[in-house]
C-alpha cells in the first residue's frame, strides 16, 4: 500500500512532466514553423550537436552552477519564501571570495576551503538583510531582494577597481588577484573533449543529497515544509516564524555562494568585469520546474542547461537561437499549470479513494 | 401570484462531492409566508442544499421551482433575481469595506453606490430596527451587527425568501431572542424564511414547519407543536443523542496552570484580555463561556506563547512560561486542540504520519537525535488511529482526504499523546458528527480521571456545561463572572456572557 | 523625509483629511528641498530640469505600480508587470514601426501588455498557479518571446536587429502655451521658493508628451474608476473576499480577468513610454527593473492611486537627482536624511520608546558624519541610490501599510464553505 | 518585413567560382551584438565589407548575456572546425577562451579585438588608442563652448571607456585649461545595459546642459542617441563616437552634431580578413591609432566645425609625430 502510493505520487509528477514537455516541444515546434523553419530537423541538430563531447562538458558544468542557484531558490521557495536575490548572493559571494582567494595564498585544500566559506559566508550575509528586513520590519522579501540584487551591483562595481579589490587585467579588464594554482580545483577530463568537467560538480551533487537530507529527515526541515504548507498550522506547532525565515533566507544564500565557486575555481581563477551573471535569476525558473525538489531540479538544470549549449548550433545554422527561451519559458508554465491540475485531480482522486475504502459514502 | 404555490419546491436533488454523497434524494416544500425550519446534525447536508438554492452549486440531480416555476439556478444571480437571499453560516462580508460597500456588492443595478444607497439603507435599517450604521468599516463590527449586515444585504434586493444558515451558531440567547424578533416581523411582512439550525429548541420556538435531514437525505417533516425535542433529535440522529456530563470530581488541588493578570493589547493597544487571572487544578476542567470574540482566541494564543504578553504571569505548574516560545511550552506540556483545524491543526496536504509529528516536532517517538525518526512517527499514527477510531484506509493519505470528524480524532489523539499536563480545547466538537462527538468527550474525561487539566472553550453552551467542573465568564476581554455548572442553565450562562447579569450569578 | 513616510493612511480616515495630509506632507517637502538647495547651492535638487526628468523617469514605474494596484486590488499579486512591461516595448515598436503611426504604436504597446496580463490571468485564476510563481515565468517569458520576434521582424530593417527596433515614430509634444519662457527666466534668478516654484511648474508643464499625459489621467481615472464605480466596487470585493463577492452573485473570475489584463495594459503604456518617448527605438533590457521597482512603489502608495503616483514621484526623482546632478546632489540628500532621522529619533523618544529611539539617532549621527567627512558619494553607489531609497523607504512604511485581504490568494469558484 | 529569418549574412558563399582558394570569415560578437551603433556593429559593417568587395563566406555568432568562458570557446571553436578561417572574436570578454582555441587550432588564424593579452603565432590583436581620438574631440569641444563647461557620458565604467574619458578631458584642457568637464557613467559592470538605455543617456544630457555645459561627448553605444535627441532639443552640440553619427543621424538632428570620434574596428576587421588571404598577417599586437588612420575625427559637418579643424588637424600631427601622449587613464 506504501508502496502503491508512494509510486503514485511519482507516478503524478512524472506525468505532469511528461505533458509539459510535450506541450513545450508542441509549441516551439508550431514557433518555428510559422516562422519557417523545419521543427524536425532543428530538434535533431540540437540533439546533434547536444552530444557532442564539448558540449556535454559544457552542459554539465552550466548545469552544476544552474543546481546550485535552484538549489538556493528551493530552500526559500519551501517555505514560501521568495528569495529573488540569489543573483546578488553569488556575484557579491564569489567577488568577495575571489578577491580573498587571490590575496592570500594558503596551502591546496585549505586555500579552497577558506576561499568557498567567504563565499557561503557572505552570501549567507547578504541574504541576511532582507531576512531581517521582513521579520523586523515587514518589508516584502520579493521586493527587498530584487532592490538588493540592484545594489549589489553597485557594491561590486565600487570594489572592483584597481585601487581597491581589483587589478588590471589586460588593456580592458579589471579583476581580482588571480587565485593561485593552491587554490584552484583542478577539472576532471572528459573522454573526446579537450574541456573538463568542473570537479565543483561532486560538490553540487553532494550539496543536493544535503539538500534532499535536510529537508526530509531532519526536523528544520520539517518545520522548513510545515511553514511553506501551512504557515498558521506551523505557528500553532511551536514553528518560530521569526527565525525559520531569517535561516531559510541565510541557508538560501548561503548556498548561493557556491554557486559561482564552480567557475571561480575551474575556470576563471579570478572575478573579473566578464563572470557569469544572471544564473541566481536562470535559478528560479529551473527550481520550479523541478518542484523544489532536489532530484526534479538535477533533471530541469540539465535540460536548462543542454538548451542553452545547443542554441548554439541554432545561431550557426541561422535559427534564431531565442527559440531555446521559447522553449524554455513553454516548459516552465506549461510544467506549474499542469503540476497544478494534475494535483488537483490527484486529491481529487484521493478523496474518492478513503471514501470508498471506507464505505463512507451516504446512502 | 398565487400565494396557494408554495414559495420553494425542491425535488429529488442529489449532489456527490468526490468521495460523499452529500444530497441525495431531497424533498421539501416550503410554504410562502412561513419560517421552515432545517434540522440535521453537522455534516448531514443542509448547507449543501441550500447552497444549492441559492445557485452557488448546481445538483447532480433533481429539480427545484420557485413560486411554481422551475428553475435553473446557475450563480447566486440567478437566484436573487427570483427574489432568494441566503445568509451563509459563515460570515460573507469583507472586512476592509464599509457597510454600505458591502450591502451594495452586487446590487449596484438597483440605488447606485452613493447617497441613493446609503438612503435605502437607512430606510431598511429603520424599518426592521436593525440598527445598521452604512459608514462603518465591517471590521469595526461585533457579531452581532455583522449578523444585521448579512441579513440587511439580502432585505436590500428585495428579496422575498430569506435562507438563513445557523445564524444563531455564534449568537448569544439574547441575540437570539433579537433575531427571532427579526424575523417574525418579516414574516408579517410576507417573506419566506428557510431557517437552518441543530439547536432544537430555538427551532421549536420559531418554525412553522419542519424539516429533518439525516445523511444526506430528508428523513420527515413535522409540525413543531407534534414533536418534542428529544423526538427531533431521534429523528435527527437515528438514535439518542449523547450527553455532555461529568460524573464524580476529580478536582485536586495541585495547581497546573496558573494565570495571573494576563493582559494583552491588539495592534491599537486595546486591551483584548485585560487582567485575567485563573487557576487550573489536576483534573479540573475549566470552561470559559463568552460570546466569540471577546478574547478567547487571543487567551488561548497568549497561553500557547503565540501571542505576546503586555502584562502578566503563566505558570505551568512549577515552570514560569511567561516569555518562553511556543515550542518550549508545548515541550513543558501543554497539549493544543485548535479552534480552526484546519489553520491551526493540520497540514492537509501531508499525509498523516507527518501530521503526528507536528507540534511534536521535538519529542520521542517523531525524532531521534535531531533526526526525524519515520518509523517511530508512523507506529504512534498507527496507534493513534487504532485507539481513536480514526477512519482512514492508511497513515499515507493526506489529512485533507479525511472527514472533518476524523481529522477531529486524529488532532485529539496527537494531543493527548505527549503525556501533556494541560490540555487547551477550543471547540473541540464544532462541527464533527454525533459519533465523534461523545468519542471525544469520552477521552476528555478520561484523561481528567487521570489527572490532566483541561482549558475548555467552546460556543456550544450545553457541552460547556456538561463537560466542566468550574466555569468562567469572558466579556470584552475581562473575566467577569464564575458559575457553577452544576446549577447554571444556559439561559442564565447567556445573559452572564451578554454582561446582563454580571456578577449577580457568581 | 521621515513625514511622509508615516503618512499611508487607513481606510478608516475620512477622505478630506487625508487629502489635506497629503498637501501637508507634499509641501513639507518641498520646503525641505528649498531649505537643502539653499544650504547646499545644489539648483538642480529644484530645477525644473529635475522636474521633468522626475516626471519622465516616474511615468513607467508609476504605469507599472498602478498597473500593480489594478491587479492586487482585485486580489492577484503581479509580479509579471517587468515581462508585461517588455512585452509593451516590443509592442509599441512593431505597431508604430511597421504603421508608421506612433497612435498605433500606443495601441500595438497597450495590446502586447495586455496579452501578457491575459496569460497571467489564465494562470493564476483559471488554473490556480501561484501568483508569484505565475509572474515569474512570465518574466523569464517576455525576453525570450520578444527578442525572437525581433530577430525575425526587425533584422532586416534598417537601424534593427535581434536586440532592438529600427527608430519608431515620435509623438507630438505639448506645453501649457505661455508657461515656458517667463517661468524659465523666474527659474534663472534662484530666488527662495518662487525660483523654486517655478521650476516645479515648468517641469510639469512644458514638453509633455502624450503619453505622459496619459499616465498622468490615469491616476484619477484608477481612483474614479475603482473607488467610485460599480465595478471597482466589484472588482475590489474580489481582492478583501472573493467568497463573499462570489456569493453575491459578482462574477469573481471575470473580474479578475478584467484586472489583471487592464494590469497588463497599463504596463503595456509604461513599455511604449519607454520605447517611444523616453528613447526612440525597442531595445532588449529597456525595461530594467522597472516593473519591480512599480511593485514597490504600489506597497509604498498602499494600494492607492494618489500615494502610489507619490512613490512612483519619488523614484523619479531620487533616480533623476543622481542622474543630473550626479554625486553631489544625491551627497546633499544625505544631510536631509541625517536630519529626518534625527527628528525621528526625538519623536520616538518623546514616545519613549527609547529603543528605537537611540537607533535612529545613532543611524542619522552616522549618516550627518559620513555627510560632512565627505565630499561626494562614490559614484559606483551613487547610481542605484533610487534602489537604496526604495528599500529604506519600504523599512520605515511597510508595517503601516495594508494589502487587500485576499491579495495573493489562490481563489478557486465555490471553493467556499 | 522580410518574415523568411534568413541572415543578410549567410549569402554569399559557395558560388564564387573565381578559381581562388574561398575563405570562409568567422566573427564572434560580444554581448549586444549586431545594432549595438557601436563596435558589434562596426565589426558587423566590416564583415559586409568583406563579403561584398572580396566575395567572400561569412558567418556571424551572437553572445548570450552573462555566459562563461566555456560558451565562448565552444563558439570559437564550432567556427573554426567547421573551416571558418579566419576567426575573429569581438571584444576583450574572449581573450581567455580564444587563447584556449587558438592553440588547438595552430592553422586557423584568429582576430581578437581590444585586447593584447593573447600573444599567440597564429593570433592578431586588435588595439585601438581611442584616447587620441577622444584627444582631439575634447579639443574639438573646448574650441566650441561658450561657456567653458562641457559633459562626458560613458555607458558603462569600464577601463576602456576611461579611456576616451582621460583622453577627452586631456584634449579639453589642451585647449581651454580652466574648462568644466561633467562626468558620468550611465551604468556599472557587471549591469551593461548603460550601453543601451538611451533613455538615460537622455537624461543625462539634459542635465549636463541645464548645469550649463553647450557641448557633451557620449561615449556610451546606442545610449548616445537619446543623448544627440536632448542636444537637438536643447539646440547644444554633441559629439558621437565608435562611427561617424553624423551618417546616421536624422535630418533635424545632424546640425547638432559636432563630430564624432572614430574607431575603425570596420576597416581593423576587413584589413585583417585581406592580409589573411593576402598571407601578409601580421601576428601579435596591431595598433590602431591616428597614424594609420584606425582612429579619426568625423569632419563631415563642417559647418559645425569651421575653421577649428586647422587646430585639430595640428593636434593630430603633433599626437602623431609623438609631441603629444594622450593619456590613457
Ligand atoms: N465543496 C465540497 N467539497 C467536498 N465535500 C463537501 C463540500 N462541501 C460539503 N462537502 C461535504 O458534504 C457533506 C455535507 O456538508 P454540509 O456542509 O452541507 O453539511 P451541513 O449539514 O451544513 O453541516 P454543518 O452542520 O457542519 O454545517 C459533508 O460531508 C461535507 O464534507
Ligand atoms: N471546498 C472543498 N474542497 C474540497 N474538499 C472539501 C471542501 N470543503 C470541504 N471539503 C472536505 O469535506 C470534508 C469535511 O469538510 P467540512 O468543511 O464540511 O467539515 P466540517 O466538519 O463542516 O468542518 P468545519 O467545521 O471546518 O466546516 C473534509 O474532507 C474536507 O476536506
Ligand atoms: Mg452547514
Ligand atoms: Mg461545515
Amino acid at each position: 500500500m506504501i508502496h502503491h502510493l508512494f509510486a503514485r505520487s511519482w507516478t503524478r509528477t512524472l506525468v505532469a512532466a511528461f505533458v509539459a514537455l510535450v506541450f513545450s516541444v508542441a509549441i516551439t515546434s508550431i514557433v518555428l514553423s510559422v516562422s519557417g523553419f523545419n521543427p524536425p530537423s532543428t530538434f535533431q541538430a540540437m540533439f546533434e550537436f547536444g552530444k557532442e563531447p564539448d558540449s556535454i562538458v559544457n552542459t554539465l558544468n552550466k548545469a552544476a552552477g544552474y543546481y546550485l542557484s535552484a538549489l538556493a531558490v528551493a530552500v526559500g521557495f519551501r517555505m514560501n519564501l521568495f528569495n529573488i536575490g540569489v543573483d546578488g548572493q553569488y556575484r557579491l559571494a564569489a567577488m568577495l571570495a575571489a578577491a580573498v582567494g587571490g590575496t592570500w595564498a594558503l596551502p591546496a585544500v585549505l586555500h579552497q576551503v577558506v576561499i568557498i566559506i567567504v563565499a557561503v559566508l557572505v552570501g549567507g550575509l547578504w541574504a541576511a538583510v532582507p531576512a531581517l528586513l521582513k521579520v523586523t520590519r515587514g518589508v516584502s522579501e520579493v521586493i527587498s531582494t530584487i532592490m538588493l540584487n540592484f545594489i549589489a551591483s553597485g557594491i561590486i562595481a565600487y570594489l572592483l577597481n584597481p585601487g581597491r579589490l581589483a587589478v588590471q587585467l589586460g588593456s580592458n579588464n579589471v579583476g581580482t588577484k588571480t587565485i593561485s594554482r593552491s587554490g584552484r580545483m583542478p577539472g576532471i577530463p572528459f573522454p573526446g573533449s579537450d574541456l573538463r568537467l568542473y570537479s565543483f560538480l561532486v560538490i553540487a551533487v553532494l550539496a543536493g543529497i544535503a539538500f534532499w537530507f535536510m529537508i526530509n529527515r531532519t526536523r528544520f526541515g520539517f518545520d522548513l515544509r510545515a511553514s511553506g504548507v501551512s504557515q498558521s498550522a506551523a505557528v500553532a506547532s511551536g514553528v518560530d516564524v521569526r527565525r525559520m525565515v531569517v535561516m531559510a533566507m541565510v541557508m538560501s544564500g548561503a548556498i548561493a555562494g557556491l554557486i559561482g565557486m564552480p567557475q571561480l575555481l575551474g575556470g576563471s581563477y579570478t572575478y573579473s568585469l566578464d563572470f557569469p551573471t544572471g544564473i541566481g535569476l536562470t535559478g528560479i525558473g529551473i527550481a520550479l520546474l523541478g518542484r523544489n525538489g532536489p532530484v526534479g531540479i538535477a533533471f530541469a538544470s540539465l535540460l536548462w542547461a543542454f538548451l542553452d549549449v545547443s542554441s548554439q548550433i541554432l545561431d550557426f545554422n541561422d535559427i534564431p537561437k531565442e527559440i531555446v527561451a521559447i522553449t524554455q519559458a513553454a516548459v516552465l508554465l506549461s510544467v506549474v499549470v499542469v503540476y497544478e491540475v494534475v494535483s488537483r485531480v490527484g486529491q481529487r482522486i484521493d478523496q474518492r479513494h478513503v471514501a470508498a475504502q471506507l464505505g463512507e459514502v451516504a446512502a | 401570484m398565487s400565494t396557494t404555490e408554495p414559495a420553494v419546491e425542491l425535488h429529488g436533488i442529489t449532489k456527490r462531492f468526490p468521495g460523499v454523497v452529500a444530497n441525495h434524494d431531497i424533498d421539501i416544500e416550503v410554504a410562502a409566508g412561513t419560517v421552515h425550519a432545517i434540522v440535521g446534525e453537522n455534516g448531514a447536508g443542509k448547507s449543501t442544499l441550500m447552497k444549492i438554492l441559492y445557485g452557488m452549486q448546481r445538483p447532480d440531480e433533481g429539480t427545484i421551482k420557485v413560486a411554481g416555476e422551475e428553475v435553473a439556478l446557475h450563480s447566486p444571480s440567478d437566484a436573487i433575481a427570483r427574489g432568494i437571499g441566503m445568509v451563509h453560516q459563515h460570515f460573507m462580508l469583507a472586512d476592509n469595506l464599509s457597510v454600505l460597500e458591502n450591502v451594495v456588492l452586487g446590487a449596484e443595478r438597483l440605488h447606485g453606490i452613493g447617497g441613493k444607497a446609503r438612503r435605502r439603507i437607512r430606510e431598511i435599517s429603520d424599518q426592521y430596527g436593525l440598527g445598521v450604521d452604512p459608514d462603518r468599516l465591517v471590521e469595526q463590527l461585533g457579531v452581532g451587527a455583522r449578523q444585521r449586515v448579512e441579513i440587511l444585504k439580502v432585505l436590500y434586493r428585495g428579496a422575498k425568501i430569506l435562507i438563513l444558515d445557523e445564524p444563531t451558531a455564534v449568537l448569544v440567547p439574547q441575540e437570539v431572542e433579537e433575531l427571532f424578533g427579526n424575523l417574525r416581523d418579516l414574516k408579517r411582512e410576507g417573506l419566506t424564511v428557510i431557517f437552518i439550525s441543530h439547536k432544537l429548541d430555538e427551532v421549536l420556538s420559531v418554525a412553522d414547519t419542519i424539516t429533518v435531514i439525516r445523511r444526506g437525505t430528508t428523513v420527515d417533516t413535522v409540525q413543531p407543536g407534534d414533536v418534542t425535542a428529544r423526538q427531533l433529535a431521534e429523528l435527527m440522529v437515528g438514535s439518542e443523542l449523547p450527553v455532555p456530563e461529568l460524573r464524580e470530581s476529580t478536582v485536586t488541588d495541585v495547581p497546573v496552570l496558573a494565570l495571573n493578570g494576563v493582559t494583552v493589547r491588539d495592534a491599537t493597544g486595546r486591551a483584548v484580555v485585560d487582567d485575567v487571572s485563573l487557576t487550573i487544578h489536576e483534573g479540573e476542567i475549566l470552561g470559559i463561556a463568552g460570546v466569540e470574540g471577546n478574547g478567547q482566541a487571543e487567551l488561548v494564543e497568549a497561553i500557547m506563547g503565540m501571542l505576546p504578553l503586555d502584562a502578566g504571569v503563566v505558570r505551568l505548574g512549577d515552570d514560569e512560561l511567561t516569555g518562553m516560545a511556543t515550542r518550549r511550552r508545548r515541550e513543558a506540556g501543554i497539549g493544543f486542540i485548535p479552534e480552526d483545524r484546519h489553520r491551526h491543526g493540520l497540514l492537509l496536504e501531508s499525509p498523516l504520519w507527518e501530521n503526528r509529528i507536528l507540534g511534536h516536532q521535538t519529542r520521542p517517538p517523531n525524532v531521534k537525535g535531531g533526526l526525524i525518526d519515520r518509523q517511530g512517527a508512523r507506529r504512534d499514527t498507527e496507534r493513534i488511529v487504532r485507539d481513536y477510531d480514526v477512519r482512514t484506509p492508511n497513515i499515507d493519505v493526506t489529512a485533507a482526504s479525511l472527514s472533518g470528524g476524523n481529522q477531529q480524532k486524529l488532532i485529539v489523539g496527537r494531543e493527548m499523546s505527549g503525556d501533556p499536563k494541560l490540555l487547551i480545547a477550543a471547540h473541540p466538537t464544532r462541527g464533527v458528527d454525533v459519533g465523534a462527538q461523545s468519542a471525544i468527550w469520552d477521552h476528555l474525561r478520561h484523561a481528567r480521571a487521570e489527572g490532566l487539566a483541561v482549558l475548555l472553550i467552546s460556543a456550544d453552551l450545553d457541552e460547556l456545561i456538561g463537560m466542566s467542573d468550574t466555569l468562567r465568564v469572558i466579556l470584552r476581554g475581562r473575566l467577569v463572572g464564575e458559575a457553577d455548572p452544576a446549577t447554571i442553565t444556559p439561559d442564565q450562562l447567556g445573559s452572564l456572557m451578554t454582561g446582563a447579569g454580571e456578577g449577580s450569578a457568581a | 523625509m521621515e513625514q511622509e513616510i508615516r503618512t499611508p493612511a487607513p481606510d478608516t480616515e475620512d477622505r478630506e483629511r487625508r487629502r489635506s495630509r497629503l498637501l501637508l506632507v507634499g509641501g513639507g517637502i518641498f520646503v525641505a528641498l528649498i531649505l537643502l538647495r539653499l544650504i547646499t547651492g545644489e539648483s538642480d535638487i529644484t530645477s525644473s530640469g529635475t522636474m521633468s526628468a522626475t516626471l519622465a523617469l516616474a511615468v513607467p514605474i508609476g504605469m507599472a505600480a498602478l498597473g500593480g494596484m489594478w491587479s492586487e486590488r482585485s486580489g492577484v499579486i503581479n509580479i509579471g508587470l517587468e515581462g508585461m512591461m517588455t512585452f509593451g516595448t516590443w509592442g509599441a515598436a512593431f505597431a508604430s514601426y511597421f504603421s508608421g503611426n506612433p497612435w498605433l504604436g500606443l495601441l500595438g504597446g497597450i495590446v502586447a501588455g495586455a496579452v501578457g496580463g491575459l496569460l497571467h490571468a489564465v494562470a493564476t485564476v483559471t488554473f490556480g498557479v501561484d501568483h508569484i510563481v505565475s509572474g515569474v515565468a512570465i518574466n523569464i517569458l517576455a525576453p525570450g518571446v520578444t527578442r525572437y520576434l525581433s530577430d525575425l521582424l526587425f533584422t532586416d530593417e534598417q537601424g534593427g536587429g535581434a536586440t532592438q527596433s529600427p527608430p519608431l515614430p515620435n509623438f507630438p509634444t505639448w506645453s501649457v502655451p505661455g508657461v515656458g519662457k517667463p517661468l524659465g527666466s523666474l527659474e534663472k534668478h534662484h530666488w527662495i521658493l518662487v525660483s523654486d516654484l517655478a521650476g516645479l511648474v515648468r517641469g510639469v508643464l512644458t514638453n509633455l508628451s502624450p503619453i505622459t499625459l496619459l499616465g498622468i489621467l490615469l491616476i484619477p481615472v484608477s481612483y474614479y474608476l475603482l473607488w467610485r464605480t460599480a465595478f471597482g466596487l466589484r472588482l475590489r470585493s474580489c481582492g478583501e473576499n472573493p467568497v463573499a463577492a462570489e456569493s453575491l452573485g459578482v462574477k469573481v473570475y471575470r473580474m479578475k480577468y478584467a484586472s489583471v489584463v487592464i494590469s497588463g495594459a497599463f504596463a503595456g503604456i509604461g513599455g511604449v513610454f519607454l520605447a517611444m518617448v523616453a528613447s526612440s527605438n525597442y531595445q532588449e533590457g529597456q525595461v530594467n527593473g522597472r516593473g519591480y521597482i512599480g511593485l514597490a512603489a504600489m506597497i509604498f502608495g498602499n494600494w492607492r492611486p494618489g500615494m502610489v503616483a507619490g512613490g512612483a514621484g519619488l523614484f523619479g526623482y531620487t533616480d533623476a537627482l543622481q542622474l543630473r546632478g550626479g554625486t553631489g546632489a544625491v551627497h546633499a540628500m544625505l544631510l536631509l536624511i541625517g536630519i529626518g532621522l534625527l527628528a525621528l529619533a526625538v519623536w520616538r523618544g518623546y514616545r519613549r520608546r527609547v529603543v528605537a529611539a537611540a537607533i535612529s539617532a545613532v543611524v542619522a549621527a552616522g549618516v550627518l558624519v559620513w555627510f560632512f567627512l565627505t565630499d561626494a558619494l562614490p559614484r559606483e553607489i551613487v547610481t542605484y541610490s533610487p534602489h537604496i531609497t526604495t528599500l529604506l523607504v519600504l523599512a520605515f512604511a511597510a508595517q503601516r501599510l495594508r494589502m487587500p485581504a485576499a491579495d495573493g490568494m489562490r481563489y478557486r469558484k465555490g471553493g467556499g464553505h | 518585413a522580410g518574415c523568411g529569418g534568413k541572415k543578410a549574412t549567410t549569402g554569399g558563399g559557395g558560388g564564387g567560382g573565381d578559381g581562388k582558394k574561398s575563405l570562409k570569415v568567422g566573427l564572434a560578437y560580444d554581448v549586444g551584438g549586431r545594432g549595438d551603433k557601436s563596435f558589434n556593429d562596426a565589426a558587423y559593417a566590416g564583415l559586409q565589407k568583406v563579403q561584398q568587395e572580396l566575395k567572400l563566406d561569412v558567418k556571424d555568432l551572437e553572445a548570450k548575456e552573462g555566459e562563461s568562458d566555456n560558451d565562448k570557446i565552444q563558439r570559437l571553436e564550432l567556427l573554426a572546425k567547421s573551416g571558418y578561417n579566419p576567426v575573429i572574436a569581438v571584444g576583450f570578454v574572449y581573450a581567455t577562451a580564444l587563447g584556449k582555441v587558438a592553440s588547438k587550432y595552430p592553422n586557423t588564424k584568429f582576430a581578437i579585438v581590444d585586447d593584447d593579452t593573447i600573444q599567440k603565432p597564429n593570433v592578431t590583436d586588435l588595439l585601438f588608442a581611442e584616447q587620441e581620438g577622444s584627444y582631439l574631440v575634447g579639443a574639438a569641444a573646448a574650441k566650441k563652448s561658450q561657456t567653458g563647461n562641457i559633459g562626458f557620458i560613458g555607458g558603462v565604467q569600464t577601463p576602456l571607456i576611461k579611456k576616451f574619458e582621460a583622453g577627452y578631458v586631456a584634449g579639453a584642457k589642451k585647449i581651454n585649461p580652466k574648462i568644466k568637464v561633467q562626468i558620468k557613467y550611465i551604468s556599472q559592470p557587471p549591469d551593461f545595459s548603460g550601453f543601451k538605455d538611451p533613455a538615460k543617456g537622455k537624461t543625462i544630457a539634459q542635465g549636463m546642459y541645464d548645469q550649463g555645459a553647450d557641448v557633451v561627448y557620449a561615449s556610451a553605444g546606442l545610449s548616445g542617441t537619446g543623448s544627440l535627441e536632448s542636444a537637438t532639443a536643447e539646440k547644444k552640440w554633441f559629439i558621437g563616437v565608435d562611427s561617424d553619427q553624423y551618417q546616421t543621424a536624422s535630418a533635424a538632428e545632424k546640425p547638432y552634431v559636432l563630430t564624432s570620434m572614430l574607431k575603425r574596428v570596420d576597416t581593423a576587421v576587413f584589413n585583417f580578413v585581406k592580409s589573411v588571404g593576402d598571407g601578409t598577417v601580421q601576428k601579435g599586437d596591431v595598433r590602431f591609432s591616428l597614424k594609420n588612420d584606425g582612429i579619426d575625427y568625423a569632419t563631415s559637418n563642417p559647418a559645425a566645425l569651421g575653421d577649428m579643424t586647422t587646430t585639430l588637424n595640428d593636434l593630430k600631427q603633433q599626437i602623431i609625430s609623438g609631441k603629444i601622449t594622450p593619456p590613457e587613464k
